[in-house]
């Protein structure tokens, strides 16, 4: 299943860039994220809890970032297991373009998912997937801001 | 945490101890073995599971035992030795609305509460009220047939106690 | 298929429910109807610690008529929607759209506020809600408030009740005088959930159609407003016409999901259909 | 010999619904015995991949657990089985084990089995279980399937083809070159399953202090599984019993062996003590067999006057990834290539054959194995070829059934049929329907902007098969029945088959013709089957052998039994057995019909007082009997269907108006029963045709995994069916009984195929796809 959108950040790309390599950043926008660990300069280990109307799980996962050009573009895949409800899996590539003082982040991602949850939740799937997708892309536009507004330390 | 429940089943006063995740199904089925209430889906769509909850049909698969307690269920057993639907069995039957038997309780629970609240469906309101009641053998003619002479069958009788009623 | 181990209350009061679900840390589900709860409990999409059960409480029960507004307790159960003679004067969508929800068991024990809260992209009850300008009224540990069906559905499967909030009842409005209703939909067998489906209510006068209103369901995450539609046919007899400019504003008001199995150009067509024939079958209530 | 038919013929009730009637069916789902434990398995969530780690160290700790297995615990006591017949020269396929080792290759493939005292706590536990696979491209297209550089299904094949052939006749190119009109087409038939509403159930018990291993399992065929159990775990047959009491509903599914009744086995041998397994809607989706899946590309050639000259068929068909044990996944090609064109008098024919893997759920023999899509392409090119030459459908089948006086009659693809009656179906059921009525007022409502559509669809089945369908390719399937047929001490009958019954009625047709041979009611023949130890070796039931093959085997047992009888009866009444007969309960004079003695008076005297009869006089009054079919490889069924549909052609929505089936099944043993057999497998065929379809996405997930979102065919949709029949005798037996069970699933999807076609023919619109879903119409109809 493919998706695809477009956000438009109030940021350098510079600053766009080095958010999506920062755990604590990361943390806030994936959704339902109950502890993001940073694995490597380019990897996370996360633990997401997720609640789309019956349905109500915890992923266990690996995030990663590859294919990197850096400040232009990157592939941000993860994978994550939900026990017997099932697997997810996706992989957003990200490109970043400049526009005047802010940055528009398109993205196109392939999701899946996998087991009981592909085999009980079709219905739900792509809409909940691109609510996620959205959520992420916002709660990460949101945590940009408030950090570019948040004093140095 | 098990909780004690009371309830009365085909008129015989139960108690039980039961997990709350216990479905009634299961409660009726495994510690009553009451087996004549069928799982088809466990999730309300075969119908095959469908008892009398205080007097109306619902999916024995999505009540829980706990929410049974203190109320009064009626299952196939208790309905066929009642006599209430003497008629009904016999017309499917006659007419071998069934084959394999898995979705006859079902089927005759639907049938007993549309004819309760309709005495003469037509044949497309039996097959609606049939909607929620999977059978994969008979291809429902045979079943609609059954029903539909039940219902002929009591409205004639109706009409001649009425006539001798008028005749006295 | 048996549902993981959970705890279960039946609560007496809504207040008794709340501080359940407080009490739990969150970690429980409300239990209405049960037919969406428990065949989820049963596939373990979720394992809450706690089951809370509300069919005991009174002030979720009851049809009654206040000031123009006909208030339906949030445990009335679908076929009470079918069968109440309140319900078919002053809900008549509810009326409507019960015989189209489900099947005759689930019907007997469904509640209309179970439905609501679901909030089932696809179901009939929230469209009527929303078509019938319909109020939800939540409590919450603040107190009460009422919602308008406009604002309560807020994504796939979100309202505007809050986790640990309880819906308590729908307001809907008694019809006025020229009231017409219509509702349909398009489903792949009798009780299924809808693949289109529509629920109109509008005020026919003298100079033609006027509080026009229009929900359609299965076209999105959760019932849809035609706004455009709407508008094309406030203040117009319904005719030929009307109807294809009602038809041919629905590109503007629905954005459809698209997946392989029914694509969003089906979706449009098919609500396009339906919106037709609901509009060109509407039928005075009042 | 006076043949009595007294109750051969009539419309008798089954006795054994009553016990459904009261609630008191016992299934293996009702069964509970004492010690058993409940099974769970633990499944891959992905079509393909290899298993990196499985740790099953908490759930075995679980509450409620008794024993957790894994492949490396499990796998080693039962042997692989691999699902290939030497008939199907060349095919391919992997051994199978219980749980999976080392690689997935279904969503759904049992990995870890657990079992604990209540089903509910065994899947606590599987939620308990680390289970790591690293993914790997899952095979999900047949056609893709077979593209070089394909990865392969499974690392146990070198091909993901399984099979392949082709028949063909000498003269296919010259008619083809010859032909005054061709109408081809380009079909997809869609995946679909059984969904039995009682699921699989089985409960394995077995006693270690005497090595009796008990059965109880929902199948239509427990000698296969006595065979197979004794085989793969090394029992000696005679200490395997198998029990199939009360079945909810099989359809071909409950005959194949599946990973969870083998390991349910294998847990209760090791265990000691009984181990049930239900499997739950959603694990039926995903483990029982799927049925069809085919592509099939065909052309037709005909003459000027419409004669069909040929065919040329390409069936390509998607069996998951293993083909199933012990009966393959081929049988259904194999007949889908061989039956097309079959009620024709079609010379020529080629039919080409790819049978190819997947990481699906397994396909396999499922009610009408291969006919739907046979008759389905097949009745769509004549109906293409009658739009072409502008003929009525009924004409151009006219032009071309195969004449009724024609027989014998050998297909183009080598089928021999006995005596059919095409021509004689084709008439009654034109009347029967009101054909011309319908057409008048089908022309009337299109004025109307109201499109119905009317289909028709001939058909030939396959019943009463012997030794060719498995025997001959070495697969230990019984193509032999046997009966036990005994007059009890009180002059009663009874009657161990091997035939079972599944709802069908077997006991009530076997009780009949029993009833018959022995001059008594049927209610007084009791007829016990599905129990390997109490009935006698045989087939069973399936591929429409129940009547035909099972009846003639109660048959010649009950004869057998009657000249017993007789025998006792000429002793004691110092008559020749010769002049006398059995009727109503007695033994008469065959002359005057009078009563000379009553069989109770015969079973007291060979009972008890056996001392009383002659020297020399048996006074055995159990007979026993097997039959096998000989004659004809298979005995050939035909009949015709109609369809009357109506097409919202805004919607896509089909209503299904009518249906009508004109069906020869040979002579009629209970026509209540056979009846009731041909609307069920109408409906059956009306389902994948319009709303059943196992969907998958292009990772190998089925997504509709579940009663909401898989469509059976309910009640409110489906339609009335009307029903004729002509009787032509099979020669090949005394009771000269064919099978019926599937005649209506061969048919119905087809004829509604056509109807669907015909009512959107003043669109220029047409499908070829089932199910005919509204989408697919919209789409045909260029809505979508």
């Amino acid at each position: 299943m493919e998706l695809k959108g477009s956000q438009t950040l109030a940021a350098t790309p510079d600053q766009v860039w080095s958010a999506l390599f920062d755990r604590a950043i990361l943390e806030q926008a994936i959704p339902g994220c109950e502890s993001l660990e940073q694995t490597s300069d380019t990897s996370f280990s996360a633990v997401v809890k997720l609640k789309i109307g019956p349905v109500s799980a915890r992923f266990k996962g690996d995030v990663e970032l590859s294919d990197i050009a850096p400040g232009l573009s990157c592939t941000l895949s993860g994978k994550g297991s939900g026990g017997i409800a099932g697997f997810a899996k996706g992989a957003a590539r990200v490109t970043l373009t400049p526009q005047g003082a802010q940055t528009v982040l398109d993205y196109t991602a392939d999701v899946a998912v996998g087991g009981k949850l592909a085999a009980l939740g079709n219905r739900l799937i792509k809409a909940t997937a691109q609510k996620l997708t959205g959520e992420f892309f916002a709660n990460f536009d949101t945590a940009l801001t408030c950090e570019e507004t948040a004093p140095a330390a | 945490m098990k909780a004690d429940i009371t309830l009365t089943v085909n008129g015989e006063a139960v108690r039980e101890t039961v997990e709350p995740r216990t479905s009634l199904a299961d409660l009726l089925r495994d510690n009553l073995r009451l087996t004549g209430t069928h799982l088809g889906c466990e999730m309300g769509a075969c119908g095959a599971c469908l008892v009398l909850l205080d007097g109306v049909p619902v999916h024995a698969c999505l009540v829980l035992a706990v929410q049974a307690d203190g109320q009064k269920v009626e299952t196939i057993e208790g309905l066929n030795e009642s006599g209430q639907i003497e008629d009904l069995q016999k017309t499917f039957h006659d007419r071998n609305a069934l084959q394999c038997g898995f979705c006859t309780n079902g089927m005759l629970m639907s049938a007993h509460a549309l004819l309760a609240g309709n005495s003469d469906p037509s044949r497309d309101e039996i097959r609606d009220a049939l909607s929620g009641n999977y059978c994969r053998c008979t291809g429902y003619e045979a079943i609609v047939d059954a029903i539909s002479a039940t219902a002929e069958h009591r409205l004639s009788a109706e009409r001649r106690l009425s006539k001798m009623k008028g005749a006295q | 298929m048996k549902s993981p181990a959970f705890d279960y209350v039946r609560a007496e009061s809504v207040a008794d429910a709340m501080s359940a679900y407080a009490a739990a840390d969150g970690d429980a589900v409300y239990l209405s109807g049960g037919h969406s709860v428990m065949p989820s409990l049963a596939l373990r999409l979720q394992a809450p610690a706690l089951l809370i059960d509300l069919s005991n409480i009174a002030a979720l029960s009851g049809i009654s008529l206040d000031d123009g507004w006909l208030r339906i307790g949030a445990m009335t159960r679908h076929v009470q929607a079918l069968n109440d003679p309140l319900i078919a004067v002053h809900a008549p969508l509810f009326a409507a759209a019960a015989p189209f929800v489900a099947h005759p068991a689930i019907r007997n024990r469904g509640t209309l506020g179970g439905s609501l809260a679901h909030a089932d992209p696809a179901s009939e009850f929230p469209a009527a809600a929303v078509a019938m300008q319909a109020e939800l009224e939540i409590a919450s540990s603040q107190g009460i408030r009422r919602v308008p069906a406009d604002d309560f559905f807020v994504d796939i499967y979100e309202t505007a009740i809050e986790p640990g909030e309880v819906l308590l009842a729908i307001h809907v409005p008694s019809p006025v005088a020229g009231q017409v209703i219509g509702f349909d939909e398009i489903a792949r067998r009798r009780g299924d959930y809808a693949m289109v489906g529509a629920a109109v209510q509008a005020v026919s006068t003298d100079a033609g159609l006027e509080d026009v209103s229009i929900a359609l369901f299965s076209v999105g995450n959760h019932p849809v407003r035609a706004r455009k539609a709407q508008a094309a046919l406030t203040g117009r007899a319904i005719d030929a016409a009307a109807i294809a400019d009602a038809q041919a504003a629905l590109e503007d008001d629905l954005n459809p999901p698209d997946d392989p199995q029914f694509p969003a150009s089906m979706r449009l067509h098919l609500a396009r259909v339906l919106l037709g024939r609901v509009l060109a079958n509407l039928e005075a209530v009042a | 010999m006076m043949a009595s038919t007294d109750h051969i013929g009539q419309s008798h009730r089954r006795e054994n619904a009553l016990r459904h009637l009261a609630g008191r069916g016992r299934f293996v789902t009702d069964l509970a015995l004492p010690r058993m434990v409940h099974a769970a398995f633990v499944r891959s969530p992905m079509a393909k991949g290899k298993i990196v780690e499985l740790d099953v160290t908490a759930a075995a700790a679980a509450p409620g657990v008794v024993r957790v297995f894994t492949a490396e615990t499990l796998n080693p006591i039962c042997a692989p089985w691999t699902g290939t017949l030497d008939h199907f020269a060349g095919m391919k396929s992997a051994p199978q084990n219980m749980l999976a080792e080392g690689q997935v290759l279904w969503a759904g493939h049992p990995v870890a089995m657990i079992l604990a005292h209540s089903r509910a706590e065994a899947e606590d536990a599987c939620e308990l279980v680390l289970l790591d696979i690293e993914d790997e491209d899952a095979v999900v297209d047949g056609d893709a399937a077979l593209v070089e550089g394909t990865p392969l299904v499974s690392d146990g094949i070198a091909s993901n083809l399984c099979y392949r052939t082709v028949l063909e006749t000498p003269g296919l190119e010259e008619a083809f070159s010859n032909a005054a009109h061709v109408v081809e087409g380009r079909f997809t038939f869609g995946r679909h399953t059984a969904v039995t509403l009682e699921p699989r159930a089985v409960v394995a018990d077995f006693d270690p202090s005497t090595g009796q291993l008990t059965v109880h399992h929902g199948t239509q065929t427990p000698y296969q599984f006595q065979d197979v159990y004794a085989h793969q775990f090394g029992l000696p047959d005679n200490k395997v019993r198998v029990i199939a009491p009360d079945v909810g509903g099989s359809f071909g599914m409950k005959l194949h062996v599946y990973n969870e009744e083998m390991a349910v086995v294998a847990a209760s041998i090791t265990l000691g003590r009984p181990v049930r397994f239900v499997a739950d809607r959603l694990e039926s989706f995903v483990s029982d067999v799927h049925a069809r899946d085919h592509r099939v590309s065909a052309r037709m050639a005909m003459d000027a006057q419409g004669t069909i000259l040929a065919m040329d068929v390409d069936d390509m068909t998607q069996i998951g990834a293993f083909s199933t044990y012990p009966r393959t996944s081929v049988a259904e090609g194999n007949q889908v290539i061989r039956l097309m064109g079959a009620p024709y008098t079609m010379p020529d024919y080629r039919g080409r054959l790819s049978v190819v893997f997947q990481n699906k759920v397994q396909t396999s023999q499922y009610r009408a194995v291969g006919h739907p899509i046979a008759c389905a392409v097949t009745e769509a090119l004549v109906d293409r070829a009658a739009e072409q030459l502008d003929l009525d459908p009924i004409e151009i089948r006219a032009r071309n059934l195969v004449a009724d006086d024609a027989y014998p009659h050998v297909s183009a693809t080598g089928y021999q049929f006995e005596k059919l009656s095409h021509h004689a179906a084709l008439a009654k059921l034109r009347q029967m329907m009101g054909y011309e009525t319908l057409r008048e007022e089908q022309a009337a409502l299109r004025k109307q902007g109201i499109y119905r559509g009317i289909g028709i669809a001939s058909f030939v089945e396959i019943t009463n098969p012997g030794a060719a369908f498995y025997g001959v390719g070495g697969a230990r399937v019984s193509a032999q029945d046997g009966a036990i047929v005994r007059l009890t001490p009180s002059g009663e009958v009874h009657c161990a088959i091997s035939v079972t019954e599944q709802g069908q009625g077997t006991e009530t047709i076997i009780a009949q013709v029993v009833a018959d041979q022995l001059g008594v009611t049927p209610d007084q023949v009791k007829v016990t089957t599905g129990d390997t130890d109490t009935t006698p070796s045989g087939g069973a039931t399936w591929a429409c052998r129940g009547a035909g093959i099972g009846g003639e085997t109660a048959l010649r047992a009950g004869r057998r039994l009657q000249a017993q009888i007789l025998a006792i009866a000429g002793a004691v009444l110092q008559a020749e057995p010769a002049t006398l007969a059995l009727a109503e309960g007695a033994v008469i004079d065959r002359a005057t019909g009078q009563e000379r003695i009553t069989l109770a008076e015969i079973g007291r005297i060979a009972t008890y007082r056996p001392d009383t009869l002659p020297e020399g006089c048996d006074n055995s009054l159990t007979a026993v009997q097997h039959f096998a079919p000989t004659g004809y490889p298979f005995d050939f069924t035909n009949g015709i269907q109609a369809s009357h549909v109506e097409v919202d052609i805004e919607t896509g929505v089909t209503r299904l108006l009518k249906h009508w089936v004109v069906e020869d099944c040979g002579r009629i043993i209970n026509p209540l029963l056979v009846d009731a057999q041909i609307r069920g497998g109408v409906v059956q065929g009306l389902g994948p045709a319009f709303f059943e379809e196992c969907m998958y996405d292009d990772m190998g997930q089925m997504t509709n995994a579940s009663l909401a979102d898989y469509l059976v065919p309910m009640a409110g949709e489906m339609p009335d069916i009307e029903i004729a029949h002509i009787e032509t005798p099979t020669l090949d037996t005394i009771l000269g009984a064919k099978g019926v069970g599937e005649a209506g699933t061969a048919a119905a999807g087809a004829a509604a195929m056509n109807a669907v076609n015909d009512a959107l023919r003043p669109m220029g619109a047409r499908i070829s796809q089932t199910p005919m879903t509204p989408l697919r119409i919209l789409t045909a109809l260029g809505h979508v």
